[in-house]
């Protein structure tokens, strides 16, 4: 609590940085998108989009500052429920016509 | 967690217009602030999350049809948008900055760049969709879909009997996606012009200082969600297949 | 009284003593615990009523009994589980040699298509003593084909086959339903499906007819759409021959595999150049919008149907499939109907 | 602050203030919970007037009282009005409004204008979806299923669509508020292990209220897409999948089963400890097993759906996660039961709703595992088998605990006692209403009576006479405590600050309680339901 409240104050020089990169991982991603890593175009360009979000929630939206654990658990909790929605469906998607027996 | 009691009285003036009557002291009611915008946004993940998940089934479903539709959009318009869109967070997380220190005629001036990045943003956004009109690529009665050269495989396409390997109602779902995902963050960011304009005026009128910043900074997590959207937006619609 | 007021379903397929002995068992069971919780909490009510009991001794948990509790009904829950899922899985797979009916919905009715060509209108016949296959289809919205007395339901949709079959044992009459609310008339899309003895459905079966069986109208469909232009039965045709292809994988252009099921099929001559098979060219049109949903399960059922001659369709004559003709005009429909 | 109200004792968040804008213009959460108590008493009585021509209906097999098509709109508007409008708000939009923030000794919710807002959302929701009725009314059935409601029906499906979509934002709302009240409004000393269990149960809810209703939303939204411009998303002509519909919409509305028992489940845990004067059994499985419903809620939602044409794999998965639910329940209902072990019982009106909330809940809930069963499944799905499970869980469990909170916290609310005599009457009319109503339904389901039926064949009517005439009973069940409670407040005897000698801080402030709640902030040093030293419940005066 160096600050007149737990609220942290961000260098400029942060957010620039952090806005340089975002810059520099948009340029990466759409390079990638022009070479055939076959299957793993989309895996890269996911993997991108990941760390540029971290990016802006740690540093833009200062959780990285942030003193309430229940908010970083919360924001845990909002990614992993989505993940749940997509794995879940994959269940059903995935697997059908395993079985050889139409609509099974 | 609690405020000491020297800077209690220090900033007791400061404190007593902006504290609301039901919470004990400033940080109790910055936190529980930040805390409720943090978890609005989790709604948003989720919002956006059902808009994810039909998106990903349906490319692993109809894949071809998807990057068909998807070499069809202007690459250069989205990275230059993504760009637009990345450099309004960075002026956004400059006014809430401008916001901490108490300057004023900062905060005033980082909020109206971010509008007008914002704005700029949907304007390419309203070019890109006119585009989409102009070509029937909007899902509806008058939608029409022609496989791009490219795609058409050369050699087959000579055939005397080529046909398109897409069916176009596969690419209309693509379009159908297109439109609802990208419609709907165009509404997020028109939403969030219109708060940022009020914003605006409220920081002209110097209303938010280093006691009392807890609009500018959910605002600024709101516009930065936002940002975030768009960039797993960006992969997912505008760079699918774009080698060979 | 009791012709009234029946208070257990008949019984007339091998999965309803199945399904009952597991509505048994768990009726046992959940009815056990639940008298166990009424009875509970009647006795603590009475014998711990404040006019006699009024001093609360406190009890404040027990990790043992929290452990029991959570630890026991798991355990009861895994047998639910298990048994539930054995009756599903063998309830989704057909025997291969079980005779086909092709069942057809919409607003507000059920078609049924015998393999010999019999159609039926919210009625379904079948013998005694035979393992019998649904493939199913909906032509408009989500219809869901349920006979109570063989335990057996599955959804109806459009767009793709879904399957149930079952083994009726007792001959007789039963309830058909529609299960998913389908719109105004859900409650009359209802019908009976006819048990026989073996003899009598045989009977039934020569009655009826008179428009040839389902793959032979599906082999005529398939020189008249140009079909057998492309797919020859030799190697030389533009398109795979299809001899022997249904119940095989099939490896496609990109690499991929699907076994070659009813819905590949209805697929294919839909949405033909969404896979195509390895060593072929995305020449073939959409049959979108020119076939109906009865037109391509007969085309559905004459595929099927050509099988080599030592394992030949148990239904139906084993058509000759017509190699010599290249006389069907090709109908090229360049980008077909859309919708 | 705490020096201006000092001025009369009966001064109260009731009489502080009085005319229309005093109320429609509050920011007091326990006058928006009396908002919310009066507008959703509304929906449930149409929302029961829908069930009752149901089952008028439903008397004869022939279909002779309504048309087809009315008969679809009727049972659809009976859910959408009972699920969505009255049973989702039901105890966190009042109970938990007016008791969240006195429980965790706050003066109010941490957003009280959000919180106003989101009583004008749920009314504004309301008003469409009634608008809808009235322009002609909706025939989808309460779950939408596509393509049904994208392409081929021609009812009001948009307007009903929309206002569920607002009403959800209603509902994410209170589950934003109550979160944030938790977790940064609790007065010194409150942690999370002394905390009530209605505040767990709540806040497990909100956790649902969060999740999973954006993703109704999104749902709603595509499906009004759908219908306005034929994108396709749903549409099997246009190649997409109907199941998706499925699969988005239960990720929401199983859980959202979760919304609307929990809360009660909540309310149940604080009635049983005090009507039998002792600590509740196993507090932390208690607590802890209503976020284990909550999150394993989210694991199941495919159950629904297998019969629908889902891949084998799944529904296997699916029923085996769907057990994964079923553990903290029974945990719950064990730890009730044993509550009550050794304790000294009453037999006042919010109790006898407990018991029976616990009576029918287990039969609610045994009844789920025969429908998690694969197997069992497949015959029982979309029979009157599933409407009599979920009927008991919510019906003879929600409503059940509802209505007891409402009876346990009425003095507190009102400031006023309801007859106590009259509130036994209706509890087991009630409890014997809702038996005969619903048990005959197991019975008729086994059989293979499909719901959503507008006729049916003879050999059902038998069944059908008996839900029939037990409907007829729990609908004069409902209306008696409407007209007591109604006549309590001018007639009934004032109550005390604590009429039950019941623990908790909500107890510790006058009845009707001051606008602010708590003249002081409490400060807490006790554990839960710490009933050793209370004293005994005394009779209480009826009337004046």
């Amino acid at each position: 609590m160096g600050e007149l409240m737990s609220e942290h104050v961000v260098s400029t020089k942060v957010y620039i940085g952090i806005w340089a990169a975002l810059m520099v991982l948009t340029a990466v991603t759409v390079g990638a998108a022009f070479i055939d890593l076959g299957a793993f175009n989309p895996v890269v360009a996911l993997a991108i989009a990941a760390v540029k979000a971290t990016l802006v929630v740690l540093f833009f939206m200062h959780i990285y500052y942030e003193h309430q654990r229940i908010v970083w658990a919360w924001v845990g909790a909002g990614f992993f429920w989505l993940i749940i929605l997509l794995t879940l469906s994959l269940t059903d998607y995935g697997t059908r016509g395993f079985l050889g027996v139409a609509g099974r | 967690m609690h405020v000491s009691q020297a800077t209690n009285t220090q900033h007791a003036a400061e404190t007593e217009h902006v504290l609301l009557h039901h919470f004990g002291d400033l940080e109790q009611q910055r936190q529980s602030a930040t805390l409720g915008m943090w978890v609005f946004l989790i709604t948003e993940i989720m919002f956006f999350g059902g808009l994810f998940a039909g998106y990903m089934i349906y490319r692993l479903a109809f894949f071809n049809a998807f990057a068909a539709g998807s070499n069809t959009l202007d690459l250069r318009l989205g990275a230059i948008n993504t760009a637009v869109l990345i450099a309004s967070s960075l002026t956004m997380a400059l006014a809430v900055h401008a916001a901490q220190i108490g300057a004023r005629k900062k905060t005033v001036l980082y909020l109206l760049g971010t509008i007008v990045l914002g704005l700029v943003f949907l304007g390419i956004k309203v070019v890109e969709y006119a585009d989409k009109f102009e070509h029937h690529h909007v899902p509806g009665q008058y939608f029409e879909f022609q496989e791009p050269v490219s795609l058409a495989h050369g050699e087959q396409a000579q055939g005397e009997h080529a046909q398109s390997r897409i069916d176009p109602r596969h690419a209309e779902l693509f379009f159908g996606f297109y439109f609802a995902m990208t419609g709907m963050h165009a509404l997020h960011m028109i939403i969030g012009v219109g708060i940022l304009a009020v914003l605006t005026f409220l920081a002209w009128r110097g209303r938010y200082g280093p006691q009392y910043h807890t609009p500018v900074h959910n605002v600024g997590l709101y516009w930065h969600f936002v940002d975030i959207v768009w960039i797993f937006l960006f992969p997912l619609l505008y760079l699918i297949s774009r080698h060979g | 009284m009791w012709d009234n007021l029946p208070l257990w379903p008949e019984r007339a397929a091998t999965f309803s003593g199945r399904v009952d002995a597991l509505y048994i068992f768990l009726l046992a069971i959940t009815g056990a615990v639940t008298l166990l919780v009424w009875l509970l909490i009647f006795y603590f009510v009475i014998k711990y009523r404040h006019t006699k009991h009024p001093k609360a001794h406190p009890v404040e948990g027990s990790l043992p009994l929290e452990i029991t509790w959570s630890i026991v009904p798991l355990f009861m829950f895994m047998i639910f589980f298990g048994w539930g899922a054995w009756i599903y899985f063998l309830e989704s797979r057909p025997p291969r040699d079980a005779m086909d009916v092709y069942i057809v919905g919409k607003q507000w009715m059920w078609k049924a298509q015998h393999p010999t060509g019999q159609r039926e209108i919210n009625e379904l016949h079948v013998p005694a003593g035979r393992d019998v296959r649904l493939t199913m289809i909906s032509q408009d919205v989500i219809h869901s084909f349920f006979i109570p007395a063989f335990r057996i339901k599955t959804d109806v949709l459009p767009g793709r086959y879904t399957t149930q079959w079952f083994h009726a044992t007792k001959p007789g009459t039963y309830h058909l339903y529609c299960a998913e609310y389908c719109g105004t008339s859900h409650s009359g899309m209802i019908g009976r499906v006819v048990v026989m003895e073996p003899r009598d459905f045989e009977n039934w079966l020569a009655g009826g007819a008179g428009e040839g069986s389902l793959a032979g109208t599906g082999q005529k469909l398939f020189q008249d759409l140009g079909c057998a232009t492309c797919h020859r039965m030799d190697t030389a045709g533009r398109g795979p021959n299809l001899m022997g292809v249904y119940g095989k994988p099939v490896l496609f252009e990109d690499g991929r595999t699907q076994t070659a099921d009813d819905n590949y099929i209805r697929e294919s001559i839909l949405n033909p150049n969404a896979k195509v098979v390895a060593g072929f060219k995305p020449i073939m049109p959409t049959f979108q919008g020119i076939v109906s949903e009865d037109q391509l399960l007969s085309l559905v059922a004459f595929i099927k149907s050509l099988q080599s001659p030592q394992n030949a369709p148990v239904s139906g004559r084993p058509p000759v499939p017509n190699t010599t003709s290249p006389s069907g005009a090709m109908q090229q429909n360049p980008g077909g109907a859309n919708r | 602050m705490a020096t201006v109200t000092h001025a009369i004792e009966t001064r109260n968040y009731l009489n502080s203030d009085y005319g229309l804008k005093s109320w429609l213009l509050t920011t007091d959460h326990k006058r928006i919970a009396i908002l919310y108590l009066v507008t959703i008493t509304a929906f449930f009585f149409i929302g029961g007037f829908f069930a009752m021509l149901i089952r008028l209906e439903l008397l004869t097999p022939a279909g002779d009282l309504v048309q087809a098509d009315t008969y679809n709109k009727l049972f659809t508007m009976h859910g959408i009005m009972m699920i969505f409008f009255f049973l989702i708000p039901s105890v966190p939009a009042v109970l938990g409004n007016f008791l969240v923030p006195m429980m965790v000794g706050a003066k109010d919710l941490a957003f009280p204008k959000i919180n106003l807002l989101s009583w004008y959302l749920l009314v504004l929701g309301g008003l469409l979806t009634l608008f809808s009725i009235v322009a002609g009314g909706v025939d989808t059935g309460w779950t939408f299923y596509t393509p049904f409601s994208t392409t081929f029906s021609n009812t009001y499906v948009t307007g009903a669509a929309l206002g569920i979509f607002v009403a959800g934002f209603s509902s994410i709302l209170t589950g934003l508020n109550f979160i944030v009240t938790v977790h940064r409004m609790r007065a010194p000393g409150l942690t999370w292990g002394r905390l009530p269990l209605f505040i767990w149960a709540n806040y497990a809810t909100a956790i649902i209220q969060i999740l999973g209703t954006p993703v109704l939303a999104i749902t709603i939204v595509l499906v009004a897409l759908e219908r306005a411009f034929h994108i396709g998303i749903f549409d099997p002509n246009l190649g997409g999948d109907p199941l998706l519909f499925q699969h988005l919409f239960w990720f929401y509305s199983h859980p959202a089963v979760y919304i609307m028992i929990l809360p009660s489940m909540g309310v149940i845990s604080e009635i049983i400890p005090c009507f039998s004067r002792k600590r509740i059994f196993g507090y932390h499985f208690v607590a802890l097993s209503s976020v284990a419903i909550a999150v394993f809620g989210f694991l199941v939602w495919a159950h629904h759906m297998f019969v629908a044409g889902m891949s084998v794999y799944a529904a296997i998965i699916f029923s085996f996660l769907s057990y994964s639910v079923a553990v903290p329940s029974a945990i719950k209902v064990f730890n009730w039961t044993s509550t009550m072990y050794r304790g000294s019982i009453y037999y006042h009106t919010p109790m006898l709703y407990a018991l029976g909330f616990i009576g029918l809940f287990t039969i609610g809930g045994v009844t789920g595992l025969f429908l998690a069963s694969l197997g069992m499944d497949v015959h029982v799905h979309d029979t009157y088998f599933v409407v009599a499970h979920f009927h008991y869980i919510m019906v003879g469990g929600a409503i059940m605990g509802y209505l007891g909170g409402l009876h346990f916290w009425w003095p507190k609310i009102t400031g006023r006692m309801y007859p106590e005599a009259w509130g036994k009457i209706a509890a087991a009319t009630v409890f014997v209403g809702f038996n005969l109503t619903f048990f005959p339904q197991f019975v008729v389901g086994y059989l293979g009576m499909p719901r959503r039926y507008y006729q049916y064949v003879s050999e059902y009517q038998v069944l059908n006479v008996l839900s029939t005439a037990g409907a007829s009973i729990l609908a004069v069940g409902y209306l008696i405590p409407m007209i007591y409670f109604l006549w309590s407040l001018r007639y009934g005897a004032p109550a005390p600050a604590n009429p039950w000698n019941a623990v908790g801080l909500e107890w510790m402030t006058p009845s009707p309680p001051p606008t602010y709640n708590f003249e002081t902030t409490p400060v807490v040093t006790w554990e839960a339901y710490d009933y050793r030293k209370m004293p005994a419940i005394e009779e209480a005066p009826v009337a004046r």
